[in-house]
């Protein structure tokens, strides 16, 4: 049952400011040794008289064996849950569910990886680069983003990444440039033969493009997507739900969460999210007449 | 599982009286990791539909203050695909299982009933009233008591009459008891009560509705007063109909409320998403909290509440059980 | 008070939107202390009943999820006092002053709008149907539409013409659409949406219903979705009659969701009784919402989440201002 | 204004173990400030999250000038509210509403007073006394409860009184036995001219009796009774409503926060708190017909 998620409560081990953000790290050993790559973990917000009933859901940075097993998580504090997270203190207890999600696959040999991201959401890519990097595999970061805020490990990719590209439209860290400039350029000189991605929904659709034209398999993590629309993160909720494309050829719309949130970037249709495709299976073949949200 | 949290519903004996509601508990195979499903007083299916539904665009959910409002589109793979794939795996685990119809009209519910008829491992079927009825321009069935106990009717036509049918009703009603009596009379052996309440939010970013539903169902906490207060309602009004409780259940002091207004059984919902561990955590809180009461049987602390009011509400008996019909 | 929160409830014109809701601010007196009562946009009274009336015993609240359970039983010091003693305080500091009347028959209405015809200092009268009609075995007048009706028609007829009339409705109907369009239809001017919602908790110490009223209700940011979702059904269906929004309001942006969905202002309640500095700081918060999103007057956010709606629901024009009548 | 309330966000500065209870030394400036014995706080409880929309009120032990003002306050933790506060820790921020409620009235003369209480609402009683001593009164405690738990300061009134009698039924601290059977003996050996009073509701009724038996007045504060009825604190709500009978011989039913917690003992209507009495003003003639909660 090791590879089940498990609910415990963490003790917070250190916060620390991490350019913009905050990187907390929790001793939890009983999600530290089930962690993969790719999974995530729920922390439960507000404190035992919260009135904020949905988990806020975060990548795991790091996973280190200290104290029994530790997980970190980085975050930005700009919003009410996180911004309580951010309050937390060493010693504090913090409700975590872990880990959650289908990890990234990764290469059975000693492959070539370009491992793709932008904002926090790219710390779950350390964590994958450690372990591929354990497995022989090569490294390449990219790491794109508006600006210099919004690019989280430039420095941590230079230090562990065989080699990393870094790029923000405005120059204010790496190259002046989009994800179009770099990407393909880095995939060419790197002769990779897998492309991961975690980001925005943007960059996720971009690195797909991109694989694809270059025959590439990709695996992405649709966090963002997810953490708009889900309220559980273990599938339960049924909120998470994205068109994806079987090989049965047939669109299905499936959980984020729990079927996700690393997904093949080719199987992801990604001008339909937000919306029921028509040919989806089971499709409403009219809209149907409502009154107010059905139940 | 102590004797103490024995219950019934009806003729259903079960072992606990902590129950999933509906559309909260996945297809059971997400609670599995986290507990043993035998700890379940019983699992109440998503509402199964005749046709696989995809439901509504995201973003089908938005947090509210102790609550979630949900706009889902009764999403399921339909009828079919249910009784194929994930009753099978329920009964395979021997979880107690209440499955939760969803008609759009009254021939819809009896195809429902019609299909589910003699299946093995079906301990109870739920009638989700709180759907829109497209023969009357998408009004909730659970509005109107002649709607409600047409669907009622045609699945308890449709069912055995060894399996007991549940009515599941919606308080957005002016009077919800009329409501339970129409169910009852037409045939209901017990309510579940309450389904979400409709409520809405709108999305200050984009100054739109924050759900592609516009308005949604409000559950969790924040609904439990509401929750009580129409278990109590109806138990005044219908003593010996059983009654699962619903409506933001998170502890088991919430559990032990809606047991003394009324309800021989709890199900627990939106808390699962917040802890998925919830049901046996209820489970556990509520045996220590009768305990602590010196309250022998859970049976005992049915409807404890309404003892010793001043004023005796008027009572109604029960429909007697009915005879086999013709379908 | 910046000239973007400047707002009117018909021919009213109110500096802020931001209220306080019937009930929920004393007299004035005791919020005086904690901030200018020149700040409020109005203050709306307890409602104000014939007879002095003590109310229903303690316990008369209990907590629950972001909500307060209350029930009070009317109480108050009766019309003649509210006159001598209440209501020239609160003409005495400038404050703009809202008259929440209660009846417990249309009669007792007539009578409480008579008394309060001519009397100076009064913005606009705001009709309390959530009260039990003696007439009609207690049944609340705001659950059926022509004793809600009745109501307001019998305070229309005894207020000034220029006086706004507004009706405060509550959410436990099967439909509160129906219930506001008869108001409206009654001579309304303007709506208070919403009042709080039946609901009931059990004290599992003791076993018994926390409240001595039995049911009270639920009030606070629990109430929010429902509220909102009042405010959003009707504005799309009146979209002329000046709302004020009602529930669970304890945030500028909750406010600026009130009045996206429709309201012209929005009333404060339960928040001042955690923060008794809640208005000026809503207020403020709304101020800075609406800078934030470029938003250069209130009027401009006005139900601006129903565009654009793809489905427009029937649009009903509002009754033309009412020429004076006899009493 | 320097009377009026203030809503303030404190700093905890210490939570210290005091017997069974937690002391509380916030900074509150001004509050200390316009703080006279008798009136208490209150404090909103559960975070920035919270679903307690009530807030908890607390007496307040003792005024310092330190740090330009601090108040503490002292509890039990053992329901959530309280248990919630009991997690607090120095530098975390409290928001508390107070000074609030109308004080003990003081004698105008250096009289003897006989202070009386149990339970953490004791805690009051220590701020009335160092007022008192500060205005030359002789200060005598009677503290009475079922057993040690429930007796708080005993040995703080034996440093800080003049005497100091303590009283439990089971006899774990003091003597064994009731407030009946020592404080008439107090009041006849000190020849005490007041008494006050702050506790359990039925301490407070026994408190009335005697004083009234020996011809003196009482002001003992409703603090249990609010604590049970009340949902504001600040006169806003009128659910604390308990009937006191006037000069004028008219029962009124009156604020137990903003027209108490401090009242005269022999004004209160013991016997019928919790209820209506029929000859109040205002009292339903007939039962009225209500359809659940009227508003
Ligand atoms: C798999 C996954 C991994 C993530 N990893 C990171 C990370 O490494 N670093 C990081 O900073 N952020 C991450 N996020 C986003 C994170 O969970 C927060 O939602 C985000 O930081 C917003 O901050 P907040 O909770 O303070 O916002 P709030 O304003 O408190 O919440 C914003 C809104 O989103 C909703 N919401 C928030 N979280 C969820 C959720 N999980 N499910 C459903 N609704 C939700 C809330 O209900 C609220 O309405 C991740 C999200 C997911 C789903
Ligand atoms: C004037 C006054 C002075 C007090 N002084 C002290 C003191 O010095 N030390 C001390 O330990 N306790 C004091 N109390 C009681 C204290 O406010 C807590 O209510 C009590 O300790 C219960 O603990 P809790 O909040 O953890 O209980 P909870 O279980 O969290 O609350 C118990 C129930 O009481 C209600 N409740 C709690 N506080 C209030 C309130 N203020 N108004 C209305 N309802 C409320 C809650 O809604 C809840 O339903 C005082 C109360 C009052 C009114
Ligand atoms: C996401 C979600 C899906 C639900 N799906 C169903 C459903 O399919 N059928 C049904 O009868 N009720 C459904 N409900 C209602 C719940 O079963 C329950 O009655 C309600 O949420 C109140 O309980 P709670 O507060 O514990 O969630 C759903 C509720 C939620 C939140
Ligand atoms: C203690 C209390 C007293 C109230 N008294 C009245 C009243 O006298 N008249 C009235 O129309 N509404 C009354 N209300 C309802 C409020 O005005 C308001 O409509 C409702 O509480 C919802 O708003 P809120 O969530 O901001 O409190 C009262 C509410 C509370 C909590
Ligand atoms: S977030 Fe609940 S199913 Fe995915
Ligand atoms: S507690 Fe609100 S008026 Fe006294």
């Amino acid at each position: 049952m090791s590879d089940t998620p498990v609910q415990t409560s963490a003790t917070v081990l250190t916060v620390r400011q991490v350019q913009d953000y905050h990187a907390m790290t929790l001793v939890a050993p009983a999600i530290a040794e089930r962690f993969r790559p790719g999974q995530f973990v729920a922390a439960a917000v507000g404190g035992a008289h919260t009135a904020r009933l949905v988990r806020r859901c975060f990548g795991v940075h790091e996973v280190k064996s200290d104290y029994g097993g530790t997980v970190e998580v980085v975050f930005a504090d700009t919003e009410p849950g996180t911004g309580w997270l951010a309050g937390l203190r060493s010693r504090d207890q913090l409700d975590l569910v872990g880990p959650l999600g289908r990890p990234f696959r990764l290469p059975r040999d000693p492959v070539g990886c370009v491992l793709t991201g932008g904002g926090p959401g790219a710390a779950s890519l350390f964590a994958l680069a450690d372990t591929l990097l354990r497995r022989g595999c090569k490294v390449h970061f990219v790491l794109a983003g508006p600006s210099a805020r919004q690019v989280f490990g430039s420095r941590m990719a230079q230090r562990v990444g065989d080699t990393a590209a870094i790029v923000t439209e405005d120059g204010s860290v790496g190259e002046e440039g989009t994800l179009d400039d770099v990407l393909p350029r880095v995939l060419q000189e790197t002769g990779a033969d897998v492309v991961y991605g975690c980001g925005p929904t943007d960059l996720l659709r971009t690195i797909t493009q991109i694989a694809g034209e270059l025959g590439l398999p990709s695996q992405v993590s649709v966090e963002e997507f997810l953490q708009r629309t889900g309220a559980c993160g273990t599938g339960l909720c049924m909120t998470c739900m994205l068109p994806v494309h079987g090989e049965d050829g047939v669109t299905r719309m499936v959980r984020a969460c729990a079927d996700g949130p690393v997904l093949r970037g080719d199987r992801v249709r990604w001008s339909d999210l937000g919306t029921i495709p028509f040919d989806a299976l089971g499709a409403p073949r009219v809209l149907s007449v409502t009154e107010g949200g059905s139940r | 599982m102590s004797d103490r949290v024995r219950t019934a519903l009806g003729p259903l004996e079960l072992p606990s009286p902590v129950l999933t509601a509906a559309g909260c508990g996945g297809t059971g195979r997400e609670l599995a990791p986290f507990f043993d499903l035998g700890r379940l007083g019983a699992f109440t299916t998503t509402s199964v539909t005749a046709q696989p539904r995809a439901g509504r665009p995201t973003p089908r959910v938005a947090e509210t203050p102790s609550g979630l409002l949900t706009a889902m589109g009764m999403p399921g793979p339909g009828i079919e695909t249910f009784l194929e794939r994930d009753l099978p795996w329920l009964v395979e685990q021997d979880v107690r299982t209440i499955v939760s119809l969803a008609g759009h009209s009254v021939e819809e519910f009896a195809e429902l009933a019609h299909r589910l008829r003699g299946v093995p491992g079906v301990a109870a079927v739920e009638v989700n009233v709180a759907c829109p009825n497209v023969a009357d321009r998408g009004r909730m069935f659970a509005r109107h008591p002649a709607a409600a106990a047409a669907a009622i009717r045609a699945v308890r036509d449709g069912t055995r009459p060894g399996t007991p049918v549940l009515a599941k009703l919606a308080p957005d009603a002016t009077d919800i008891v009329t409501i339970a009596l129409a169910c009852v009379d037409a045939g209901a052996d017990g309510l579940t009560l309450i389904n979400t309440m409709e409520g809405m939010a709108i999305d200050t970013g984009t100054l739109r509705p924050a759900l592609t539903g516009v308005s949604g169902g409000l559950s969790g906490p924040a609904l439990r007063p509401v929750a009580v207060r129409c278990v109590y309602q109806v138990h005044a009004a219908l003593p010996h109909t059983p009654i699962i409780g619903t409506g933001g259940v998170a502890t088991g002091l919430d559990a032990l409320e809606l047991i003394l207004a009324g309800a021989s059984a709890v199900a627990v919902g939106t808390a699962l998403f917040h802890d998925p561990l919830a049901v046996p955590r209820v489970l556990r809180e509520l045996e220590e909290a009768l305990a602590a009461r010196r309250i022998e049987r859970l049976a005992d602390a049915v409807g404890l509440a309404h003892r010793p009011a001043g004023f005796v509400p008027p009572q109604v008996r029960p429909h007697e059980p009915e005879k086999e019909r013709t379908p």
